[in-house]
């Protein structure tokens, strides 16, 4: 199979599909030993001008089309999805400090996430719970899905605009929960002892965005 | 585009759009005028920082203690709701000042004043970078917003073929099963606990030779008999057969009161005829 | 706006579709007096050669996978299955009462037997309609195929044990002896007597398998 009938192949596997594929999935379909990246970063560059352009999203390849082109289809898409400010707000917290406590969400906002809000962001399909952090309480986390990463047109959670820096000035330190840390390190469960949790023990077992 | 995202980040920074729409009112004012607006005591904090048009790094925090304090009183002057929230952080800011405002004592439990101020700060900077991370974030171009997929993707079709696989040893255990469930079906069938009413006529036949003299209905029914059901369906037959004999005139019958017992008697035409 | 440019919004728009577009309707997204039909013929030039064409269709244009390409959106699948208990107790009949209809089956079984159970055994290739019996209501009677054969290594349907050799074998051990006499095959007609069949017209009309 010449080099043009794989890239065909990858074209039509890509084009008939509304989701991103793998590398892997594509190179099942081709002959043993096709150079996969290499027929890929060809077909990217021959959409380069088209309008419609290969990306690479969620580590994953699709078709969509030229982002410069949102103004003439736009039109087409009646329902956009309003997001509250405290969902916004909610769902970059998420993302920036995943694997996220509920209690955490809180802290970093100063003030309770309605119920509402995470359900919004999870019936969305952005947001998903990740497993228990092994403290006091168990405590659900949370964390950013693919579709995320698809629709905000991300490879990966590394690829978060500004995440070095955020994680420069420290803001993505350990969140300490108890509502009024500023008062005393020492007694934090005190105030919210329904919510126990140590920061300390669960950045070890958790994956951390770096 | 450019424009739209322009205002996504101007709508996000300025989230209450009464807000923007009371220009003419003080900042103060307009802050209690949208106290439903904010998202706790963290929000009005950083928002009331901004009218000190400083970085956040270099703001007053006396300053803003000074104005929440302001806030919450006008508030409740006003007579708002207030959630506890923003009482708590009202009550702790000024311990906060009070603690900034006296000399600090020696004390190696607690944080400094200082130190305390710090991380209020610290806090306030962390929200204010999540919000605009979240804005930038918001502002992306988005896949169903301004990209978009394949709109009419072609599926794969999946066409599954069924293989089954049957040892001959489960076919022929089926079946046996099968034959053994219809054999205790049989079983089942022929435990009938029904004497029919042709049953009991011909046992009565045979038995009105020997009944010369009145007999009671009880000494016809066959002795020994367990099954209650098939016991009392005899009974229930052979007084059906009896009353059929008599229709037919080939017994006779009496019943001496209501309720007692039933006797019978044959009756031979010319043997009785004879004999009367 | 110059061609590349118009070629790309219908290229886009045409992609973005969820149904095929009419030239008028692409039209209406261009600039006024653009040549629409030589932009779409331009653009399915364009495509001639790639994994997607673009196609007419009722007067309407649509990207769709090239014809040649269309097996990798078709996926074969072999998956081994379990048959029911009830499937296998059908077969048995099947194979034993041969040629049997339907309610036969069911008056054996002293249960229904479920359209798929026989969708299935057909499936399987092991049970294959033999034709309509000359009674009322022509019903159609079943029997078993050669793969049945080949599967349980039989040269006739006639190399079946019978009942007396299952039970030298210890396949009816639980059943009484004093009641096998029951068990007979030899009468299926007394049981069904609303069934009337006449064995040895029906076996000059149906195939039988020798």
């Amino acid at each position: 199979m010449d080099n043009h009938e794989q890239l065909r192949i990858c074209e039509a596997l890509l084009f008939a599909s509304d989701r991103p594929l793998s590398s892997i999935a594509l190179a099942e379909q081709l002959p043993e030993g096709s150079d996969v990246e290499a027929i890929l970063s060809e077909l990217q560059k021959k959409y380069e001008s088209a309008g419609v352009h290969l990306v690479e999203v969620a580590g994953k390849w699709m078709f969509q089309t030229a982002s410069d082109l949102a103004f003439l289809l736009r039109k087409e898409e009646e329902k956009e999805r309003k997001l509250s400010r405290a969902a916004v707000e909610t769902l970059a917290i998420v993302a920036y400090h995943q694997p996220v406590t509920r209690a955490e969400i809180e802290e970093i906002r100063g003030v309770g996430v309605s119920k509402g809000t995470l359900d919004v962001l999870m019936e969305a399909v952005w947001v998903r719970p990740l497993g228990r952090r092994r403290t006091p309480g168990r405590p659900m986390t949370y964390g950013t899905t693919e579709d995320f990463l698809v629709q905000f047109g991300l490879n990966s959670v590394k690829d978060l605009p500004g995440l070095a820096e955020l994680k420069a000035a420290g803001f993505l330190d350990n969140v300490n929960t108890s509502r009024l840390n500023l008062l005393s390190d020492e007694e934090p469960d005190e105030e919210q002892p329904d919510l126990p949790m140590d920061d300390d023990e669960s950045s070890s077992e958790e994956q951390v965005i770096s | 585009m450019t424009e739209k995202n322009d205002s996504d980040i101007d709508d996000f920074e300025a989230p209450n759009p009464l807000l923007s729409k009371s220009d003419d009112l003080d900042d103060d004012e307009r802050l209690i005028i949208d106290i439903e607006g904010f998202e706790g005591p963290l929000d009005v904090l950083l928002a009331l920082s901004r009218t000190q048009k400083v970085d956040l790094k270099q703001i007053s925090i006396l300053e803003l203690v000074k104005q929440y304090l302001e806030f919450v009183q006008q508030a409740r002057a006003l007579r708002l709701e207030l959630a506890a929230d923003y009482l708590v952080m009202a009550a702790w800011l000024a311990y906060l000042k009070s603690r900034l405002l006296l000399p600090e004592e020696e004390n190696e439990d607690e944080l400094s004043a200082e130190e305390l101020a710090a991380r209020l700060t610290y806090q306030l900077e962390r929200l204010n970078a999540i919000r605009e991370r979240a804005a930038i974030l918001m502002s992306r171009n988005q896949l169903g917003r301004d990209m978009f997929a394949r709109g009419a993707p072609e599926p794969v079709i999946v066409t599954r073929h069924h293989t089954y696989d049957l040892s001959m040893y489960e076919l022929l255990k089926a079946y046996a099963e099968h034959k053994t469930r219809e054999a205790v079906a049989d079983i089942r069938i022929l435990k009938k606990s029904v004497y029919t009413l042709d049953q009991a006529i011909n046992r009565l036949s045979d038995m009105l030779g020997l009944a010369i003299d009145w007999t009671s209905l009880e000494a016809f029914l066959p002795d020994g008999i367990e099954d209650e059901q098939l016991a009392k369906s005899m009974k229930a037959s052979m007084f059906s057969a009896t009353l059929e004999m008599a229709k037919v005139g080939k017994a006779d019958l009496v019943q001496k009161q209501i309720f007692g017992p039933l006797f019978i008697r044959g009756r031979k035409q010319e043997v009785t005829e004879d004999e009367e």
